[in-house]
């Protein structure tokens, strides 16, 4: 796998196709355990992302994913907003100066990534939040030398079928308790689609 | 959806246009925010106050803008915190040279968007505090979780932490004051309806003819209990009493009373949970000092209330009768 | 039906109830009536201003009840306008000796059960005025018919005449200046949803879920005209110029916008009518003095609004700006 | 036609009766064109009025109708009550000193209390009020000699059946104005069963 400014821009435009195409459905999933706003919050956010990379020619892969988060910090509001930020904020700056972006550095950005999110969001693994799939991704980035497309899917959605059992302890959701246990957690699935999107360019 | 608006996407917009319509001497738009601050602010010499959130709560937060409460509200979208950007645009504008003092309700999103914020202005060398309110007693106070909502109760440490900086109290005294309203007030919901968010176009929940929610959020999320519906008097009982095991008010103390409509409650039905309210306060011997009746901090077109008690000494109380001029809280 | 209340048949005991339990000291309850007093009424020297109607209405008309306002109000059963007897009490309870002012809205039952309480007390030697209010311009003013109705322009008459009677008026000059306050107001509603009568416990009328009723007054009786929802730009325009076509209001005119929620509408909602309705008027050349966007004058839980507008001159200005502490109406 | 006091009060409780099992009915009938009370307000006066019947010794027929008429005032609200009150309280008068009414000093009685009311609600026939349905049967016991009890039915709905076709021009039915046409007035069918009890006691 290898990222260049065509790539990450096509991958972020994917990524924004499949949430408005799905914004209804992550709204949806707010609804029962969060307070409806999800899919509207990053249909907008993401939609603004996409408008601004229309305007600007870019040099670097990091240059990209910095307007991707600054897009999404003043866009996307909630709480999501501010943790998607930080994660694309953490790859940018983790990724700064290189023209091309191999496996190994999109691993190791991914790794600050999530840490950063973690850190943000007071959040750890197993608390049915959208660290319960970017974690694993990271992970399989870390681990293995040659991620393929459809790996990247596998963990994905395993990592997905895994929050579904989840008691949320962060985020909205945790004030269900464990009424929140057999929900899918909107943060994790737009969180899914980003990776989908990356496993499609 | 049946709502009296022009684009479901311009809502907030529209709402904020229409608010400075109204009180053009009273409050200003920063220009290309959804921050409204009070006209006169920054004003030197005094600490600044700014609150927020999502939109949605109406009369919150644009409504306590004005002298001897906020300084600048921040208006986000329908049920979704407004972002850093924003705040920071609030905290600029209303920094008179005394520091910005902000009352976050505890929600993730809320506290993650105005520390992001707090960190940038201090980058600019603005002196930032603030509150976290976490006043509803449905959800369960823990270190390991998300913790305890903010609801109605934010309305009373705007107006309190409001006084002490209209009277020219520091940074730390307004931090200080704004934590021992935090530390004694608690509240608690419920609702017969639910809302609509209109970019959402559909309600977040449905309830039957006969159910209620007990322990409702303020964004249209399910509250924590489902049954059917019992009387005003009952609904009064049941939640003053689960605050009344939160918190202990004991006999002889002086407490304030809030019963706050979510949006589409009749006033009246206010004034019938308020009378079992009082009752129960007067059998355990409290002693009520003010009472607020009406809509503070709603939820759409949500039916239901919540009740707010707040403790008191000789401080909240002078802070609470000092003149506020905003237009949602006159005093 | 769902609502928070205890018998469908004590609403109105319970609510006066909790009504004089969150502000005891500031109004009392005349015994054995449904008349809640201002505290010190009656006062030596000053008039005292008495309105009332059915309940639902609230804050209408409790509160608005205060110091610069009303002297007592008297609640009939919900959208019934309340019997001579009680009517008679409340004049008795607020005579200071200069006699009484009784603000009444045009509705054949208010009128009727208002004069007849006027008769009585001239019986018994206090002097009353009166004022009809008939501000709703969705109803025909004809001498033939019962003529139009009195809405939310009322609230703007206590404010005015209440004012009036504070600084010391005579029972003749709040009778002229509350005429000049009515010869200048006008209003019109519209509302998205219906509202239920606890003790009917079904709703007055039902509509579509892409219905409006235009033309609508405030005891959830159908409205004049029955159509499609359009935007809020649209409502707001098309009240307005209904009003704009009733009173000569031009260039350079001052006149007070009052946005008025009828129970169950957003307050974010009221603000985007607001400010096309400011629009409109600025478009017009018309100096809008002050706005109140609100709920002031309620139908229930129903979701709509109405829109008055009141045509000042410096008078007019000056007493709805004086103070007021009636709870539900501060400046 | 005579009413002594027992026949009066019994005449009272069967009107009270008809009113409290069509309470509903007549809220109905005021919600198209009116706010849904009628029936509320009927019901909540006339069980008053029978309560206080029942505390009470009546040596006269005008006491009845006295205690009637002050209760309505008292407990009914609304247009109807003062209208109402007003009819039995312009009854007391015409009748007052008599231990059995006859006919004729019933129809001078009747006659008495629709002037009254129509100058109380500043009303008279055709504007579909309870006029509609008083004026008639005062017209009918002041032109007959000898009222029978069908006769009062068949006056008081024949005069029903016309209501529903006027248009209203006085209370709260006047703001809906042509289409006010083809309902029935709630107050004209109160004063209905107030007929109807009369005819059956
Ligand atoms: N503390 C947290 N750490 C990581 N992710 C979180 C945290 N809190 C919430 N989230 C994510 O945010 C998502 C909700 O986002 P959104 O609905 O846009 O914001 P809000 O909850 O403020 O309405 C959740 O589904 C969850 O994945
Ligand atoms: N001016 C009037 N003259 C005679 N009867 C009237 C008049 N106005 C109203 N009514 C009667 O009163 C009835 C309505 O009574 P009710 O519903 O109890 O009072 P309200 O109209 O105040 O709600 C009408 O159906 C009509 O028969
Ligand atoms: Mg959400
Ligand atoms: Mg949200
Ligand atoms: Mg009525
Ligand atoms: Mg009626």
């Amino acid at each position: 796998m290898e990222l260049d400014v065509s790539r990450t821009i096509k991958w972020i435009k994917l990524a924004n196709e499949k949430i408005q195409m799905n914004k209804d459905y992550l709204t949806t999933l707010d609804q029962p355990i969060g307070d409806g706003d999800h899919g509207i919050n990053m249909a907008r956010g993401f939609q603004a992302v996409v408008t601004k990379l229309d305007e600007e020619d870019y040099q670097e892969v990091s240059d990209v994913l910095k307007d991707v988060a600054m897009t999404i910090m003043s866009k996307v509001g909630g709480a999501s907003g501010p943790l998607f930020a930080t994660v694309f904020l953490k790859l940018t700056n983790a990724l700064k100066g290189e023209q091309i972006i191999n496996q190994k550095q999109f691993a190791i950005g991914l790794n600050e990534a999530v840490s950063g999110l973690k850190q943000r969001g007071k959040a750890t693994e197993g608390e049915k939040t959208m660290v319960d799939v970017w974690s694993p991704i990271a992970d399989l980035f870390q681990t293995n030398e040659e991620v393929d497309h459809s790996s990247i899917l596998q963990t994905a959605s395993n990592a997905l079928e895994k929050v579904k059992d989840m008691m949320a302890t962060k985020g909205r959701a945790s004030y269900f308790k464990e009424k929140s246990i057999g929900h899918l957690d909107p943060g994790a699935v737009s969180s899914y689609y980003i990776f989908e999107a990356l496993a499609e360019v | 959806m049946k709502k009296i608006i022009n684009d479901p996407d311009q809502v907030v917009q529209d709402m904020v246009n229409g608010y400075i319509a109204a009180y053009p001497e009273k409050v200003r738009l920063i220009p290309n925010t959804l921050v409204l601050a009070r006209k006169e602010a920054p004003i030197k010499g005094k600490v600044g106050l700014v609150s927020g959130g999502g939109s949605g709560h109406e009369p919150a937060h644009a409504g306590y803008v004005g002298k001897g409460m906020l300084d600048a509200a921040v208006a986000g979208e329908v049920f979704t915190s407004p972002t850093p950007d924003q705040v920071l645009e609030a905290i600029k504008a209303v920094d008179g040279g005394e520091g910005v003092f902000l009352i976050i309700k505890n929600y993730t999103g809320d506290v993650l968007n105005f520390e992001m914020a707090a960190e940038m202005a201090e980058a600019e060398g603005i002196q930032v505090e603030k509150v976290i309110v976490n006043d509803d007693v449905a959800v369960e106070d823990s270190s390991f979780t998300t913790g305890r909502r903010g609801i109605a109760g934010t309305v009373l440490v705007h107006k309190i932490a409001g006084a002490k900086a209209e009277s020219g109290g520091s940074l730390k005294e307004i931090k200080q004051v704004a934590d021992k309203v935090v530390a004694n007030v608690r509240s608690m919901g419920m609702a017969l309806t639910s809302c609509t968010v209109p970019a959402a176009g559909k309600p977040s929940f449905t309830l039957k003819e006969d159910e209620m929610e007990i322990g409702i959020g303020i964004h249209g999320e399910p509250g924590i209990e489902r049954k059917p519906i019992t009387s005003a008097d009952e609904i009064a009982t049941e939640l003053t009493n689960r605050i009344l095991e939160d918190i202990e008010i004991s006999k002889g103390n002086n407490i304030a009373v809030m019963i706050n409509g979510l949006g589409a409650t009749p006033e009246m039905e206010l004034y019938i949970v308020n009378e079992k309210v009082q009752g129960i306060l007067h059998d355990n011997g409290i002693h009520v000092y003010r009472t607020f009746v009406g809509e503070y901090m709603t939820s759409l077109e949500m039916a239901g209330i919540s009740i707010t008690l707040l403790k008191l000494d000789d401080e909240l109380k002078t802070l609470l009768d000092a003149g506020s001029e905003a237009p949602a809280f006159r005093s």
